[in-house]
């Protein structure tokens, strides 16, 4: 511990700790080392709080818990590496055109968050607002748009129907013609939305809240919680036991084997969820084009590749083998959008784990169990979420209110049958 | 993944839908809101073995019980739902 | 310009020197050969410098010169990201260099050759943070740091296919190994696929010795004898879950690429082993090659790549390579031997090699440095059928473990030995595969019921001899700094500072500097990663692993992934006369259908003045047959059947567990134990499998037959005041009032057409019938229809009028005017659902929403100016932007002259006469009246029942 | 060689039983046979039969279904018009059959008289092998409203194989 707290004491002093382009110059001026991003730690016995799963939002708990409400004595558990479940292999579209209003006040939070993350952690996570365009291939759809569209704007977000002509403007790749079989009749534009270089937010929420003293335990899993008179007392991991009166479950995937040990039933099924990248072209490409009826959704990275994702798979699995269906199907139907297409190569395809609820909504907040406490089910949409999810799941563990922006998300509004209507905006679009 | 269809043979998971985890329907004069909607939302959704329901859609068109593995994806049986335990 | 390094003719040559023509490379000719690849044609004109590197810039030139090699992306006749060295040249062909300006030799953006030092790994994570608003600008700018070629803009012209096989041995690799094994197999009695990514079979014995190249001859002779089916410029892509395996065939006559499904009883994996560059500084110049790129160039090509060369060697690979040279005249100034701890310090030169410096502080002037230090076994077949990668430490080099009973490995990803060797084990493994096969086969056939797959004799397994990797030493990292990874431009350096800052696993450090991230996915830099990462650790590399393998094996166009597209769209008999009579189609679902003639409103006119007829052939029907048929309805709809008399149809609502509507539509009773169910067209197969599911789990007692019958009929609605008046004339059935009521059904002939069926009933909330006729004769009883109509003013109308018409009459549309939430008496269903009934679907959920009253609920509303339409989807909102509700449908309707709309209201709000705010898109809002009823037209249903 | 031909206008019945009843109609699901009067049977299904080709006025199958002793459910509906009927024949037809269906067509697996349902170019057909006069030959039967997605499958890729398309 004292060498821990040692390393903290250095790291938060040393001159060029601090990431900017005057860091940047000196660094390479003098071939001198970046100091860590975060530290390897011991175990310690007792923790106020265990947080469990280091992805983006473990990572964003622990760190609000540690910035806004000064708990610092917390640890995250990670069986493998920080970012090794959905956080590190998501197509990492963050937009806030939802359906329902308490849906789009959410993630509309989470967006401003993300805007200002990058100055927030000192690390930049280059999030690329270049807009997010939903494609309409029938009136039915065009409803639904509509419907959000009026939905986000009566809560102060950008988004609105546009037409075919100006959808052709947006991303001339598209094949316009009235005779394809999925004719494009317009879309909903949500210029706010856009993507991000996921794997920088997990690494600066964690180097963030090592800085403040949150202990970060890659390769440690949990193998049960001690729940006595209903409430936790601790946790086991393969790395020995912890004490401590909480528990925050943050394994997405994983959330209902975590939920198991405590005891606790959620209305949740995993769902393997696949994508791909091509080989990089040069730009062109700088919206990201989602089409539901298609379910395919692509945009290009910053470093050329187009990535591509689909629907959940059809059956559940915790398998992330993933399948050749799935690349035969998304490059059929990129082709369908986008004919002059063909010639572009998949270079690498991968799945990950989701949580699906009955109403593509997540589950956040207390459980039966005192001191349990979950922020699941975020399905094919959480990784926007993370900054919103963490700062209100901090909010509830350090006051024990639970926030109202998450009222509504609550595990109980399953057995009292108030379900959140978000299937219409959720189901491909993430 | 290849699932054995009792009528088939082995065939594509592709040729098959995946309905739910099997389980008990409870008395619907009996249930209280709590089991109803457990039975409606809650799931066990196991990483291990697990006992699933399937429709043969593009083959013979009948359910199957099927006994899965779901980190290996390997199936263990698939019996035909309507006789199972019938017979 | 001509070959002026071309050598004479070599043994092993895959040229046709009697085939010559021009292509053009920058946009000057150069000279080829029939046989050449881009790359080596141009190497054979002295060309050396084929692209730039993604961060820096450098000139790069062929390094492993086949189809990984990460220096030699062009673009060839518009396709970008092609292999120069694996594409074979065509006459006329024209290939460019990508990403370079002005030019490939003098790029501007080699300029950040002198800053390279602050673009350390990730450098833009720590940078253009603030100001904040001027992000987007540098987001651009980061941009420009993709590489590759320009995507095509018009569409592709080629065809790509796609087919299954069922082979019982797939081999992948065709080099002495992986045809040692499918000879093996196809001996046995296997049917055998074997495949290779190169143009020809043999793998390294290509390029061997007079022996090496007459034991070739030979392995290609049993080959072709054994009946084996060969695939060569095509690559094993992937393996997934049962054996499924993906094989990219190229080289098809008429087709670009094909993508081969295989369910392969057994794969063998030979994918033979990768030549692994040496990490030094200077080791990307032009100039620097693999020993199998060179031999390669000498002995497939005819090439000479080079004047004088320093060889650096720690295998016989470089002995071997040496001797090439030698024979073709290329002056080996230098052989280093690693394995006498002879080194490379550095490579020097600029735009190519000019010199090395040797580690006895030699420096010694070159223009070819060729590296032989140790080979890679590309596992990523392996790995992704569920094996292991395991370090051998002793033979510097991975190899693969704990692969599947249905998947082996040959030849030099499993060790090392005489080409003899190699083929004995080789053998063995095939005959074993053949075996396993066989058992398979029988394994696959047992649930199959007509196969005649019979069981072979029980032999007992085939004892395989060892083969494992020969000592070897690991080179890897040498004295000084230099590219891990090619295409990412990724160095040594970069990775240990990585791992440094605290990214100090494999994974962590692969995605923080994109190390075998590129096109060749770890073939080439994945164990010089690894080694630059254990490095920095401290840990070996056993124990600091491999990153996951993923498919593809190579990358995949788009196009054979996605193979001929092909519209899988349902017609009713009456869509090709639809079609010649101005229907604008409507795709809906996975029908198409006509939504209007032209003139929508007309139509509507046309059922509420005289008589209209619909194509619905849509519509899901099941034939219900059974005692217990009443039972099932009784369960599946939420009102009640089993009154239902013959002769009589009734429309029901049906409602998910969870108590949402989930379909309607009419069920009629053709006799004791016989019922036609009609469903929404979208609903039927849901509804279907929703129909078997209860009883072939819940109710398996119960003596029903459901049997899908949509496409046995032809389904016309013949609506309007006149329509009784039109199908008298066609039928015999008596359609007096009185005799044939509103909500009955009748069976007969129709335009002499038998064992139609019709039903009375008003979706339209006209009069009308529902004339279901055999499909085949569908056409002639529409036509008889709209000819004997004639002078009744008769029209077909489409979706567009249906829909408008049934809004009128405040008949809902499941999905449209109820969502995934609305439960029945949401949908203002309240007089639908019989609560006393022991057990239907949904039912407690209904019980308790009928004891709430929290829920939005379904209305008829009409604006306060009726001459504004709000748009479908509008939102009702209160106090200026509470949401309480929308519009669900909205149409003007031609019958009253003002707008009509069915919307989802709060309950407070839902009573009869309230005035309510809807906001239109775009700014603006209207007042609208809640309507007594959801009926506009007609509420009462005097004409449905006229 | 391949050749297509429309058989659409073919009568077939399906009739319904309790499965047992196979022995009684002398095939089972996975089967196929012609019965005395000339009808093709194919066991098309659980408790599922399709008769197909059946003469004027009952063919023998049905005849015998009504024959057996049995108290079970029986159905026999009509659905000459809602299923359309494909016939391909010649050599190459399983070749041809392998760009579009998934099923392993060779002899042991899948020989003469075979009967099953799988998915042919992504629609639920059913294919029975009835070869004629020795040649192969494949009947596919498909829900009528897809009769011309499938033709137009079955067309495109007969054209490496010289398909000559009948009727
Ligand atoms: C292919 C794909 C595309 C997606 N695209 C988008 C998108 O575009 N936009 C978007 O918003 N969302 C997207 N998502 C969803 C998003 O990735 C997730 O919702 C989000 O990353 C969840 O973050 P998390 O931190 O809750 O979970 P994760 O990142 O999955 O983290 C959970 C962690 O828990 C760890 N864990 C599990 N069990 C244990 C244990 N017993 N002990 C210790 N640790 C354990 C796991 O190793 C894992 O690292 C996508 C998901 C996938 C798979
Ligand atoms: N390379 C040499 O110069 C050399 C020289 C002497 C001995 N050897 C030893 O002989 C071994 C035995 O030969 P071998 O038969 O194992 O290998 P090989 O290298 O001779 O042949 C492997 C073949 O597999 C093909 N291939 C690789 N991956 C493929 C895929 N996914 N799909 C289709 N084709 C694929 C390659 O194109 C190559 O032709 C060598 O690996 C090495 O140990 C090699
Ligand atoms: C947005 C995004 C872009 C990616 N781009 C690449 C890429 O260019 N090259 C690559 O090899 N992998 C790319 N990957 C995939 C990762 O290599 C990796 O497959 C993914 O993180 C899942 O991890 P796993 O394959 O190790 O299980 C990308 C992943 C994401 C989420
Ligand atoms: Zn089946």
């Amino acid at each position: 511990m004292a060498t821990a707290s040692h390393q903290r004491q250095r790291s938060r002093r040393r001159p060029g700790a601090r990431f900017s382009a005057f860091g940047l110059l000196r660094q390479g001026l003098t071939r001198a080392d970046w100091p860590r991003v975060w530290r390897h730690r011991d175990l310690a016995g007792s923790y106020d709080a265990v947080i469990v799963g280091g992805g983006v939002h473990g990572l964003a708990t622990a760190y609000y818990l540690a910035k806004n409400h000064g708990m610092h004595n917390i640890a995250v558990l990670e069986k493998s590496y920080l970012g090794s479940g959905g956080s590190g292999r998501n197509t990492a579209i963050i937009r806030s055109n939802y359906l329902t209003p308490e849906g789009v006040r959410f993630y509309d939070r989470s967006v401003r968050l993300y805007e200002e993350l990058a100055c927030d952690l000192n690390f930049n996570v280059m999030f690329s607002q270049r807009g997010h365009l939903t494609l309409a291939h029938n009136d039915s759809s065009l409803r639904t748009m509509r419907w959000r569209a009026e939905v986000n704007s009566l809560e102060g977000v950008d988004s609105r129907v546009i037409d075919a002509t100006e959808v052709a403007r947006l991303v001339p790749q598209l094949d316009m013609s009235e005779h394809a079989h999925h004719p494009i009749l317009g879309g909903l534009y949500h210029p706010p939305g856009g993507i991000i270089r996921h794997d920088a937010v997990v690494w600066g929420y964690a180097r963030a809240a090592d800085a403040l003293g949150v202990h970060l335990h890659q390769g440690t899993e949990l193998t049960g919680i001690d729940v006595v008179d209903g409430a936790v007392r601790g946790v086991q991991t393969n790395r020995g036991t912890i004490s401590t009166p909480v528990v925050v479950n943050c394994t997405a995937g994983w959330a209902s084997v975590i939920a198991d040990m405590a005891g606790v039933g959620l209305p949740i099924t995993t769902f393997p969820l696949q994508a791909a990248v091509t080989e990089p072209v040069r730009p062109f490409l700088d919206t990201v084009v989602v089409s539901g009826s298609l379910h395919v959704y692509v945009s290009q990275t910053a470093r050329g590749e187009l990535v591509f994702g689909a629907a959940v798979d059809p059956f559940p699995s915790y398998s992330m083998r993933g399948s050749l269906q799935f690349t035969e199907s998304v490059a059929g139907h990129v082709l369908e959008l986008m004919p002059a297409l063909s010639q572009l190569r998949m270079l690498r395809q991968w799945a990950g784990l989701c949580d699906m609820t009955p109403d593509f909504s997540p589950v956040m907040g207390i459980t039966p169990v005192d001191g349990f406490y979950v922020d699941v089910g975020w399905g094919t949409y959480g990784f926007k979420a993370a900054p919103v999810a963490g700062e209100t799941m901090a909010e509830l563990i350090a006051t024990g209110k639970t926030p109202d922006m998450i009222a509504g998300f609550d595990l109980a509004r399953f057995a009292d049958g108030r379900l959140v209507g978000e299937r219409g905006a959720a189901a491909v679009g993430h | 993944m290849l699932i054995s269809c009792p009528l088939c043979g082995p065939r594509d998971a592709t040729e098959f839908r995946y309905v739910d985890e099997r389980r008990q329907r409870p008395d619907p004069e009996q249930a209280s809101p709590q089991q109803w909607r457990d039975y409606l939302y809650v799931r066990a959704n196991p990483s291990g073995p697990a006992r699933e329901l399937w429709l043969h859609r593009s083959g013979c068109r009948q359910y199957l019980f099927v006994d899965r593995h779901t980190l290996t994806n390997e199936v263990q049986t698939a019996a035909l739902a309507r006789t199972e335990g019938t017979r | 310009m001509t070959s002026s390094h071309r050598l004479p003719p070599q043994p092993g040559e895959v040229i046709d020197r009697a085939q010559r023509f021009t292509f053009r490379w920058n946009g000057r000719p150069y000279q080829a050969y029939a046989g050449d690849t881009i790359a080596s044609a141009l190497a054979a004109s002295g060309v050396r410098v084929l692209s730039r590197s993604l961060k820096y810039h450098r000139p790069r030139g062929l390094l492993s010169a086949d189809f990984n090699d990460p220096n030699c992306m062009v673009t060839a006749d518009g396709e970008p990201n092609v292999r120069a060295a694996h594409r074979l040249v065509s006459p006329g062909m024209s290939v460019s260099s990508q990403d370079t300006w002005p030019s490939l030799r003098f790029d501007v953006k080699a300029a950040n050759q002198l800053v390279g030092r602050f673009l350390g790994p990730g450098f833009y994570y720590k940078t253009f943070m603030r100001p904040q608003r001027l992000w987007p600008a540098y987001d651009k700018v980061l941009g420009r740091f993709s590489h590759g070629g320009y995507a095509p803009t018009a569409p592709d012209v080629d065809r790509y296919d796609q087919r299954y096989a069922h082979p019982d041995v797939l081999v992948a690799g065709g080099g002495p190994a992986g045809m040692a094994a499918a000879v093996a197999a196809a001996d046995a009695g296997a049917r055998v696929l074997l495949v290779d990514e190169e143009h020809h079979l043999g793998g390294h014995l290509r390029w061997a010795d007079a022996e090496g190249l007459e034991i070739l001859r030979e392995l290609r002779a049993a080959v072709q004898a054994a009946g084996i089916e060969v695939m060569t410029d095509s690559v094993v892509t992937g393996r997934y879950d049962g054996n499924w395996v993906s094989v990219l065939q190229r080289s098809v006559p008429g087709v670009r690429e094909r993508l081969v499904k295989a369910r392969a009883k057994h794969m063998i994996v030979a994918p033979g082993l990768i030549d692994r560059p040496y990490v030094v500084g200077g080791n990307d110049l032009p100039g620097v090659m693999l020993s199998t790129a060179v031999r390669r160039l000498v002995n497939l090509y005819a090439v000479k790549p080079g004047e004088r060369a320093v060889v650096l060697t720690a295998n016989t690979a470089g002995d071997a390579v040496a001797a090439d040279l030698g024979r073709a005249g290329v002056d080996v100034v230098r052989v280093l031997d690693a394995r006498q701890d002879e080194d490379v310090v550095r490579i020097v030169g600029r735009s190519a090699v000019r010199a090395v410096e040797c580690s006895d502080g030699a420096v010694v002037d070159c223009d070819l440095v060729v590296t032989a230090i140790g080979w890679t076994a590309p596992l990523t077949l392996a790995t992704v059928s569920g094996g292991r990668a395991e370090f051998r430490a002793e033979a510097a080099r991975f190899v693969p473990v704990g692969l599947p009973d249905d998947v082996s490995a040959v030849g030099g990803i499993v060790g090392d030995g005489s080409t003899d060797q190699l083929m004995e084990h080789a053998t063995a493994v095939g005959r074993e595969a053949a075996r396993r096969a066989s058992h398979r086969a029988v394994a696959l056939a047992a649930g199959v019921p007509h196969a005649r797959v019979t069981a072979p004799a029980d032999t007992p397994a085939v004892a395989i001899p060892d083969l494992r990797p020969a000592a070897h030493p690991m080179l890897s990292l040498g004295r000084t700094d230099g590219i891990v990874d090619f295409s990412e431009d990724v160095s040594a350096k970069d990775l240990k500072s990585a791992v440094r800052e605290g990214y100090d696993s494999i994974e962590l450090a692969k995605r923080y500097t994109t190390a075998t991230m590129g096109p060749s996915q770890g073939k080439l830099e994945g164990v010089n990663s690894i080694a630059a990462v254990a490095a920095a650790t401290g840990a070996g590399l056993a124990e600091t692993g491999t990153t996951t393998g993923r498919p593809p094996y190579v990358p995949v166009s788009l196009g054979a992934l996605a193979g001929r597209s092909h519209q899988l769209l349902r017609r009713s008999p009456l869509q090709g006369w639809h079609d010649s009579h101005g229907a604008a189609p409507l795709y809906a679902g996975s029908w198409v259908r006509p939504d209007h003639y032209g003139d929508p409103a007309a139509e509507v006119q046309a059922v509420r003045d005289a008589v209209g007829i619909i194509d619905v052939t849509p519509l899901g029907k099941f034939d219900l047959r059974g005692p217990d048929v009443p039972d099932l309805l009784e369960l599946l709809y939420i009102n009640k059947w089993r009154k239902l008399g013959v002769g009589s149809v009734r429309y029901g609502v049906m409602c998910a567990e969870d108590g949402v509507v989930l379909d309607d539509g009419v069920t009629g009773r053709l006799g004791p134990e016989h019922y036609l169910m009609t469903t929404t067209s979208s609903g039927a197969e849901a509804t279907y499998d929703w129909m078997e599911r209860w009883l072939q789990t819940e109710r398996r007692q119960w003596r029903v037959h459901v049997t899908p019958v949509t496409s046995n009929y032809a389904s016309i609605n013949v609506a309007g005041p006149r329509s009784r008046e039109l199908l008298a004339r066609l039928t015999d059935l008596d359609l007096a009032p009185d005799a044939f009521r509103y909500m009955q059904v009748r069976t007969g002939a129709v335009a002499g057409i038998a064992d139609c069926v019709v039903w009375r009933i008003g979706f339209t909330g006209e009069l009308s019938f529902e004339v279901h006729v055999p499909a085949g004769h569908g056409l002639h009883v529409w036509k008889a229809l709209l000819a004997t109509g004639s002078d009744l003013g008769i029209r077909p109308f489409g979706i567009e009028a249906q829909r408008i018409l049934r809004l009128e009459k405040g008949h809902l549309i499941v999905g449209q005017d109820t969502d995934g939430l609305t439960q029945a008496y949401g949908a203002g269903l309240d007089w639908a659902v019989k609560l006393d009934k022991p057990d239907f679907a949904g039912k407690p959920e209904l019980v308790w929403q009928q004891m709430r009253d929290d829920y939005l609920r379904l209305v008829g509303l009409q604006p306060v100016d009726g001459a504004v339409v709000p748009p479908e989807a509008s939102q009702i909102v209160e106090d200026g932007t509470r949401i309480v509700g929308r519009i669900t449908s909205s149409r003007m309707s031609p019958t009253l002259g003002h707008a009509v709309c069915l919307g989802l209201l709060a309950p407070h709000l839902s009573s009869a006469g309230t005035t309510v705010t809807v906001r239109l898109p775009g700014g603006g809002s209207i007042q609208a009246r809640v309507m007594p009823e959801l009926a506009h037209v007609d509420p009462e249903g005097v004409r449905l029942r006229g | 060689m391949a050749s297509l031909a429309d058989c659409t206008s073919m009568p077939k019945v399906l009739v319904r039983a309790s499965p047992d009843l196979g022995d009684s109609l002398g095939v089972h699901f996975g089967l196929s046979t012609r019965d005395s009067s000339g009808a093709l049977v194919v066991g098309y299904g659980y408790g599922e039969w399709l008769v197909l080709d059946a003469p004027d006025p009952v063919p023998d199958v049905i005849q015998r279904l009504e024959a057996t002793p049995y108290d079970g459910l029986r159905s026999v509906i009509d659905v000459t018009h809602g299923h359309a009927l494909l016939r391909l024949t010649g050599a190459d037809t399983a070749d041809l059959l392998s760009r579009l269906c998934p099923i392993d067509l060779s002899d042991d697996v899948t020989p003469n008289g075979a009967a099953l349902r799988a998915p042919v170019g992504g629609l639920g057909v059913a294919l029975v092998r009835d070869d004629v006069d020795g040649e192969r030959s494949y009947l596919l039967v498909v829900d009528r409203s897809y009769a011309e997605s499938l033709r137009d499958m079955l067309v495109d890729a007969g054209h490496e194989f010289g398909l000559a398309v009948a009727g």
